[in-house]
């Protein structure tokens, strides 16, 4: 039997491991589903997880590694934008495919990469969304806004501050803060002087909690805001008691009342990993299916033989696949989800709620 | 031996001392270690400085080769003035030492150390080393060499390619010696020569200082305690005391100084029997 | 949702604001201009402090071996993650705050000080005497070790990062201090447990090293062990003695660190101890109040600096915009850079000259 | 072994404080000395000569227990002390002043004192023996608070003499102590040797280069030459011995 | 390689003993065609386990042939095979052999140039990836989109003509070594740890600066660097078979070897020198270099540009490489790898520090990978923290702390370290209380003062010279 492998780049150690684990166990349950259809055809399939701690250059080492191994048909992956580019722009000389459930950078998509699509929303979709959710919903009229200076943390807040402004809410001030950092002092000196309405915090979830706790034990009690980093069970945890209150932010992971579908999903998730699905586990689940039904397409016009990775290059970019939890992905010329979803999440008292849904199309 | 003869002295006048110390000054804190001494050297001769523990003698030295900056006072090499040089500059004009405690390259072998200490005198630069031009090799080539007539010298051929760390006691003081002698020095300022030594090693250690100056050419200026060395092979010795100078002369004047006797020599028994003055 | 947005800020938010709602204000008062920099010196105090503390534990290990025990961040941390367990232990009892921080404080001491112990008898020992690089590449290799060790006892549990939940009261705000009003200092409870522990140690072990025996034998060990040895001093009994203290410190630091920050996980020692290093470098390495002083300066440097763009609204100031809190730590070393090209030894080194 | 010419037969000091029993120690694979055997009795002076690398410092070195001996072994005071490592030694009377001064540099002169009374905990005994070593060297009362590292050679040799009487030893091992001495000095040395010994009753192995002066004040003997005793005795009978004063004292 | 060129004993010189020809032939050719024809065998499943045995295996032949006595032409013969034959086809069969070799060389020119500065003179840095990066930035900002973007010209929409890439390399290393001499004029005054710590401090001041900048792109990194188009060496690549994506990599691996050679020739001819003799000199006693007449401060600053210059070079091709640079991949956990390199290998030996480098890329680059890689496809499931690619820091920590444990002096020390270690009349610690005389550090070597600074060193000095020492 040819030996077919997929594999997934995303953080599955440090800080965002949590999320991280979740696209690869997500993609675990895919390939193990897919197994049998595979066997059919003659193809042993398996799935090669990589750790990209999600830092650029150990993502794009390890896209150098999957690039080595010829058995590697694609990738789902990654967690970070800032993985993103560098690992697509490796694998792409070597035409090898990659689906990303979570990477919303709009310059991973921009570049127009033949091989780089993503099944989630784009930052310039996401960033309004959450800008207009504090001007109509929360009422704000003083943001401060702040970045983790990752290319996911700033392309997000710059788009959330594009349409603030463009909305008359005032910008007391943008700064960036390093991802690793975890005191906040003078940041917090600087939100009480300057007492905005609101803060938005374009950044993951790891370094988030740790701030609101802060934030909120200085008596900081504004609503704090954000994006699709922050969609994690750990938020609440790291925020703490006293923190985990009056948080917002947009996702573009399903939260799981969202998908009815996911039941079952989420069941066998549970049993295989010992761990509840999140949104991002769904997403990771969607992208490997993906692309293993574009495999399984490539083949098919193969002769039912394993595909190049060529082949399964564009079988992915000119597919459509339905039978997703999240609905049908088809792919614009970029690699872009033509239609998807975007959520809204409040947090109250530690609790997390759904508090709104936004539809994106794209043309 | 003669083909060691390297001293570049131009010749001076014979009236102008080759080395030229006035009014040098040095304090630490409150304490003057050296306290407006004014000392001359002539060309080629043997001279001691002694003078009690603590009297300023090293202090003298360092201020002589730029490791100290004096207080006050000027320190002249051939009427070249040296105050403000860093030690390796003064190497370069001409003085080259020794330390009271040894401090040769251990991981280096005695050849290397003798070859660094010609370093000094070579012109090649960095460049040269990279692209082994000619200069380069003329460097080497005369590095080493530099380092086999000096090994010969003080008597240490047999241990060339030996590590310096491993060559006994007494060897190690006269590896020093012929390290600073490969800087074709006017002049070597000798810190303790002798001690460790016993009086056979003393008198080889004597032998081999006269011959720096008969056979090199090169004035000598020695710090020592032991005063059948002294004694004998000095031309000229001077005394310091508390940082001043006590006394300064002959060594038989020095030795019947009662002044000299009381503050350092004392009853002459531990430096027994000074044996006779050189020439 | 509190009704109007002022009810929003805690009792730090400065008095006079510098912003009116929808537009900007261009100058700032004075009263703001003051209470920002009595929240950037207490702020940059309760900073200092910790890399203080934890400085005192390289200093000590620096003192003894002349080795920068790249472990201590490590060491350091393995404090803050016991005493995250010990809080975590102690969340439901109805212990009195003080005595769960102290039991908390001694666990990390104790784990820490033996921790740094018996890294000394398995890695240091066997190769004192070998030449500086080795045992700096061997603490090194030891703080790798360490960093995925504890990772693994955190992952464990199924985290990476670590919340920390503080006894009743700790976090609580200062506001009043008889009868004055301290509010806008935005000070909590716990940094004044800091700032004091922090002081205590520092009268404790500046006794301890200049005004014992055993200080001066640590001294004499530090400098020449084998003619420690000819005094009477058991060299080995020093030096472990040595780490215990130092190790101690470090689990203090890990103590505090977890109390004040209330989040850690395994690498966030590193950071915290590259700079507590340099702090013990600024005040002149091996030297007690040195530490101490380097410590506070980093603090306060670090703080001031991340606050230092509010004052881009003064007149003249505008430059100041790009001075963001990115820089901080830039500021940190290169005033560690300015203070040692002024003065080689530290801020309270003594530049000692070498007799030849 | 080769065999030991004895010059005069023994003193018959007190009971042997240290004795040596086939002594073997080695540098690596250098063997420094290659069958020691000597006696030290209570109340002398012995002096220990012999030409530079003879062992006369490994000597001291083994017997203070700073390295050990690969056979044989050392007894003190009737025990068998083989391996004891040194600062096991101090807190029972034996001190050392070793080769080279070895004074902690960055200590003043008083601070290095009281690490010499490390073993003595009697806190008025320390004040006392810290005071009496300013009498024997006025120098070091000047110099009380200057770091020890910037003390002139002289000075330093001093304190290190200083320092290892501060436990008022029974037994002093001396490594040249005259060494960078001024000729005035080293009179002064070698007088405060002999007060010690007559007036306290300590025990002293001297080893000098000034064999000379060595042998004036010593009761007994050895002379090493590389790792092995060549000649032991009486030590006047040795000053007289014509090899010595040829090798050792200089004589032409 | 000889250090001491002329010196007799008693240093062993290399290639001493039987000669060895035949068994370097055997042991060449038997583990190139292990290589060679069981690729395919451990291409996968547990196997691949067997990669780095093999490759590493392999990789030593170019060690023996280096270091065993046998006949020119078998080493020569040796080399040629390996570098020209073996490496490449391995690379044209699997592209990360060649990636894996690359970046062997590119660290082996940064150990190579820290081991100037550390090795030679003594003086630790702990901040030397600052120079990789400036010259990988160098190259980076100007070979790549960015440079369209800072200026906003639509022609530089690539970054400017690949072909100044070849400028790039000269430009890099006159950059780094400025840099250097900047960094070390106010630095190198200090001593010891002090120095390491602003060392450190400013090879983090670097990274900081890079990410804030807008021209570095902040901590997002530069992207898609080119690399020098070589027409004429991609058709030879292509009709020896290479694949179009591998082009980039045959023509970087011969670049580097090119560079790594120059690199060794010039490490080399200064070791030799009266420049090398200054280095060691002012690393063992700058009192005595001084007064002997070497000047402490240019020669530092020599061996600081000369060691930073290697750096910049290698820097422009890491770039090329890896056609993605950000500030992370120059934190000073990277000089710390150099400098493991460097004293793993051995200290002050050219083909220690290769070897050094070689191992320590090899441990992190391929054996942690495989492992990691094996086992997730025996145990999918696996819980993640037992994964092995997540212990990479603690078994390098491990490797670190037993290598010094057990071999301080490094795998291929150089002779003047192990004659300073174990001295030939160094203490056997047999002959010692190991606690006391091996302590002291007045034996077996003067560098291995451990005690040797002071307690507050600005001023560093040894204690035996203070003392007055014996030995
Ligand atoms: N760096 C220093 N700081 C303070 N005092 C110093 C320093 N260097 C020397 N001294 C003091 O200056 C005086 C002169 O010292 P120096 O070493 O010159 O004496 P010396 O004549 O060489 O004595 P010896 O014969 O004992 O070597 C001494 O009292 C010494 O303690
Ligand atoms: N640290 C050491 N390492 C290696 N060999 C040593 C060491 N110290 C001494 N030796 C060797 O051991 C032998 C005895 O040396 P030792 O120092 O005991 O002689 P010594 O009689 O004290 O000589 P000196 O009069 O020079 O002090 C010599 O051959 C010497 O080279
Ligand atoms: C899930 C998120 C943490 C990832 C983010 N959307 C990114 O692109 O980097
Ligand atoms: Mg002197
Ligand atoms: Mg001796």
């Amino acid at each position: 039997a040819t030996t077919v492998k997929i594999a997934t780049i995303s953080p599955l150690s440090g800080s965002s491991s949590n999320l991280g684990l979740q696209i690869k166990n997500g993609a675990q349950l895919a390939v193990n589903e897919y197994k049998a259809e595979f066997a059919k055809l003659g193809m042993n399939l398996s799935l090669v997880a990589y750790d990209d701690q999600a830092d650029p250059a150990t993502g794009t080492a390890a896209a150098r590694r999957v690039v080595a191994d010829k058995n590697v048909l694609a990738v789902v992956g990654t967690l970070n934008t800032g993985v993103a580019i560098p690992a697509s722009q490796a694998l792409s000389t070597s035409k090898v495919a990659m689906v990303s459930p979570a990477n919303t950078g709009t310059k991973v998509t921009d570049r127009g990469l033949k091989n780089m699509n993503r099944i989630c929303a784009r930052d310039d979709a996401q960033g309004p969304a959450g800008a207009d959710f504090m001007v109509s919903t929360l009422k704000v009229k003083k943001v401060y806004v702040i970045n983790d200076k990752t290319p996911y943390g700033e392309g997000l807040s710059g788009e959330a501050e594009k349409r603030l402004k463009a909305k008359g809410v005032q910008i007391v001030q943008s700064e960036g803060v390093a991802a690793e950092e975890r005191d906040f002092t003078a940041i917090i000196t600087k939100i009480q002087t300057l007492k905005p309405d609101a803060i938005y915090f374009g950044g993951l979830y790891g370094q988030i909690g740790p701030f609101a706790q802060q934030l909120r034990a200085k008596g900081v009690q504004v609503p704090l805001i954000g994006g699709d980093g922050m969609d994690s069970d750990e938020l609440a945890k790291l925020a703490g008691a006293q923190g985990a209150n009056n948080i917002y932010f947009t996702t573009v992971a399903p939260p799981l009342d969202s998908v009815p579908a996911a039941k079952t999903m989420a069941g066998n998730f549970k049993k295989a990993f010992g761990s509840d699905v999140q949104g991002y586990g769904i997403m990771g689940y969607d992208s490997a299916k993906v692309v293993l039904q574009g495999i399984l397409d490539a083949a098919k016009k193969n002769g039912n033989k394993a595909p190049s990775r060529a082949q399964v290059e564009t079988a992915i970019r000119s597919g459509t696949f339905g039978n997703l939890l999240t609905g049908t992905v088809q792919f614009d010329k970029n690699g872009d989800r033509k239609a998807g979803k975007m959520y809204v999440i409040a947090i109250k008292n530690a609790q997390r709620s759904t508090a709104g849904q936004v539809n994106v199309l794209r043309k | 031996m003669t083909q060691i003869r390297m001293t570049q002295v131009a010749p001076t006048a014979p009236s102008a001392p080759l080395l030229d110390v006035q009014h040098l000054t040095k304090s630490f804190g409150g304490l003057t270690a050296v306290n407006d001494v004014t000392f001359q050297v002539p060309e080629r001769r043997i001279i001691s400085v002694i003078g009690p523990n603590g009297a300023g003698k090293t202090t003298f030295f360092n201020l002589i080769t730029g490791i100290y900056a004096p207080d006050r006072g000027t320190v002249n090499l051939a009427g070249r003035s040296l105050v403000g040089l860093r030690p390796d500059q003064v190497v370069e004009a001409g003085i080259s030492r020794t330390f009271q405690n040894i401090r040769l390259f251990p991981s280096m072998t005695a050849e290397e150390n003798i070859m660094l200490g010609r370093g000094v005198r070579l012109r090649g630069g960095f460049w040269d080393s990279v692209l082994h031009t000619a200069r380069f090799q003329k460097d080497e080539e005369e590095a080493r060499n530099t380092a086999r007539l000096m090994l010969d010298f003080v008597g240490l051929s047999k241990w060339r390619g030996e590590l310096s760390t491993n060559l006994p006691y007494g060897d190690q003081r006269k590896l020093e010696i012929a390290r600073a002698l490969a800087t074709t020095p006017k002049l070597i300022l000798l810190d303790e020569p002798a001690a460790g030594m016993n009086p056979r090693e003393t008198e080889d250690l004597k032998a081999l200082i006269r011959a720096i100056r008969d056979e090199l050419g090169v004035t000598v200026v020695l710090i020592e305690h032991d005063m059948r060395l002294v004694m004998t092979l000095s031309e000229n010795i001077t005394v310091l005391n508390y940082g001043s100078k006590l006394a300064e002369g002959l060594p038989h004047e020095i030795r019947n100084n009662p002044e000299v006797m009381t503050a350092y020599l004392g009853s002459g028994a531990a430096a027994g029997n000074y044996g006779k003055e050189a020439r | 949702m509190p009704s109007s947005p002022a009810d929003f800020f805690g009792p730090g938010s400065a008095p006079g604001a510098a912003y009116a709602a929808g537009e900007r204000k261009e100058t700032m008062d004075i009263n703001t201009v003051l209470t920002i920099l009595a929240q950037v010196f207490v702020g940059g105090l309760s900073l200092g402090v910790l890399y203080a503390i934890i400085a005192l534990g390289y200093t000590m290990v620096y003192g003894v071996l002349q080795l920068i025990n790249f472990a201590h961040s490590e060491v350091f941390i393995t404090g803050g993650v016991v005493a995250y367990f010990v809080f975590e232990a102690l969340k439901e009892s109805p212990m009195n705050g003080l005595l769960k921080l102290l039991i908390a404080a001694l666990a990390a001491m104790a784990v820490s000080g033996g921790l740094n112990v018996l890294i000394e008898r398995l890695a240091y020992r066997p190769i004192r005497g070998a030449q500086r690089l080795v045992p700096l590449i061997t603490a090194i290799g030891v703080s790798l070790i360490l960093q995925d060790l504890l990772r693994l006892i955190v992952g464990l549990r199924g985290l990476f990062d670590l919340s920390v939940t503080l006894p009743q009261g700790f976090a609580d705000p200062i506001t009043k201090v008889g009868g004055v009003n301290i509010s806008v200092l935005n000070l909590q409870v716990k940094d004044i447990i800091l700032i004091v522990v922090a002081g205590l140690m520092l009268i404790g072990l500046n006794l301890l090293v200049n005004h014992t025996r055993l200080g001066r034998a640590i001294r004499a060990v530090a400098h020449d062990r084998q003619t420690s040895g000819l005094m009477g001093i058991d060299s080995n009994r020093i030096i472990s003695l040595t780490f215990l203290i130092g190790g101690a410190l470090g689990g203090l630091g890990g103590a505090m660190f977890a109390m004040k920050y209330q989040a850690l996980n395994a690498y966030s020692g590193m950071v915290p101890g590259i700079k507590a290093f340099t702090a013990a470098v600024l005040g002149g390495i091996g030297n007690i109040p040195g530490a101490v002083l380097g410590g506070l300066v980093l603090g306060w440097l670090e703080t001031l600096l991340g606050t230092i763009d509010l004052f881009q609204v003064v007149p003249g100031l505008g430059w100041l915009k790009y001075i963001t809190s990115d820089y901080k730590d830039l500021g940190a070393f290169l005033a560690l850079l300015l203070i040692l090209f002024f003065k080689p030894a530290g801020l309270l080194g003594k530049a000692t000259t070498e007799k030849v | 072994m080769t065999a030991v010419r004895t010059v005069a037969p023994h003193t018959a000091g007190g009971t042997p404080v240290l004795e040596l029993q086939n002594v073997h120690s080695y540098y690596g694979q250098i063997e420094a000395l290659k069958g020691l055997n000597m006696t030290v009795n209570e109340g002398e002076i012995v002096a220990l000569i012999g030409g530079n690398g003879a062992g006369k410092t490994t000597t001291l070195r083994t017997i203070s227990g700073m390295m050990k001996p690969k056979t044989g072994s050392v007894t003190y005071l009737g025990q068998n002390v083989t391996g004891v490592p040194s600062h096991q030694l101090i807190g029972r009377g034996m001190a050392h002043v070793p080769e080279g001064r070895r004074i902690f540099p960055q200590m003043t002169v008083r601070e290095n004192l009281e690490v010499g009374a490390y073993t003595v905990n009697d806190k008025a005994a320390i004040n006392a023996r810290i005071e009496e070593g300013f009498e024997l060297f006025p120098r070091l009362r000047e110099r009380e608070s200057q770091l020890g590292g910037t003390m002139s050679g002289g000075e330093q040799q001093m304190l290190a003499i200083a320092r290892a009487l501060m436990i008022a030893p029974k037994v002093l091992l001396l490594d040249e102590p005259s060494m960078g001495l001024s000729p005035l000095f080293v009179e002064n040395i070698f007088s405060i040797i002999e007060r010690l010994n007559k007036e306290r009753g300590t025990t002293i192995l001297l080893v000098e280069q000034n064999a000379s002066m060595a042998l004036a004040i010593a009761d007994r003997a050895y002379v090493l030459q590389t790792g092995e005793i060549k000649l032991s005795g009486n030590a006047q009978d040795i000053a007289r011995d014509e090899t010595v004063r040829k090798a050792y004292l200089g004589d032409e | 390689m000889t250090i001491l060129p002329t010196s007799p004993a008693p240093f062993k010189t290399r290639g001493q003993g039987a000669d060895r020809t035949w068994p370097l032939l055997a042991y060449s050719a038997l583990t190139a065609a292990l290589l060679v024809f069981l690729r395919d065998v451990v291409a996968d499943g547990p196997l691949r386990l067997l990669q780095p045995v093999l490759f590493g295996a392999f990789l030593l032949s170019l060690l023996f042939a280096y270091q065993w006595k046998a006949a020119g032409w078998a080493k020569t013969l040796v080399y040629a095979l390996g570098i020209v034959f073996v490496l490449p086809y391995m690379g044209q069969h699997n592209t990360s052999y060649f990636d894996l070799v690359i970046q062997m060389l590119i660290f082996a020119a940064l150990a190579l140039g820290l081991n100037i500065v550390v090795g030679l003179a003594g003086l630790l840095d702990l901040g030397y990836i600052a120079f990789f990066a400036v010259g990988a930035y160098l190259w980076g900002i100007f070979g790549s989109p960015q440079f369209g973007e800072i200026t906003g010209n639509a022609a530089f929409a690539a970054g400017v003509n690949p072909a100044l890439f070849w400028l790039f390399i000269p430009l890099a290393v006159a950059a780094a070594a400025l840099v250097g001499v900047l960094i070390g004029l106010p630095v190198l005054k200090l001593k010891g740890d002090y120095l390491a710590i602003v060392t450190l401090g400013l090879g983090e001041v670097i990274r900081i600066f890079a990410n804030n900048l807008g021209v570095t792109n902040g901590p997002q990194g530069i992207d898609a660097i080119q690399s020098a188009p070589v027409p004429w060496l991609d058709n030879i690549a292509k009709s020896l078979g290479f694949s179009e994506d591998q082009y980039r990599l045959f023509f970087l691996y011969l670049l580097v070897l090119v560079v790594i050679g120059i690199v060794v020739v010039v490490n080399q001819r200064l070791d030799r020198s009266k420049i090398g003799r200054s280095w060691i000199a002012i690393r063992e006693d700058e009192v005595a270099a001084q007064a002997m007449g070497v000047p402490l401060l240019r020669t530092k600053l020599l061996a600081f540009a000369t060691g930073a210059s290697f750096a910049g070079a290698m820097g422009v091709i890491f770039a090329a490489k890896q056609a993605f640079i950000d500030p992370k991949s120059f934190d000073y956990f990277q000089s710390i790898g150099v400098l493991s390199m460097v004293i793993l290998g051995g200290m002050g030996n050219i083909a220690g520090v290769m070897v050094g480098a070689v191992v320590v890329t090899l441990l992190n680059l391929m054996v942690l990978p495989t492992i990691s890689e094996v086992m997730q496809a025996q145990f999918p499931n696996i819980n993640q923290n037992l994964d092995p690619s997540k212990y990479q820091r603690l078994i390098f920590g491990l490797v670190l702390v037993f290598m010094m444990l057990y071999r301080p002096e490094g795998l291929v020390p150089s002779e003047r370290r192990k004659a300073e270690m174990h001295g030939g009349d160094g203490p056997a610690p047999d002959s010692l209380t190991a606690d006391n005389l091996n302590e002291g550090g007045n034996i077996g070597g003067h560098l291995s003062d451990g005690s040797a600074e002071t307690l507050s060193p600005g001023q560093a000095t040894r204690d035996d010279e203070r003392t007055g020492s014996e030995k």
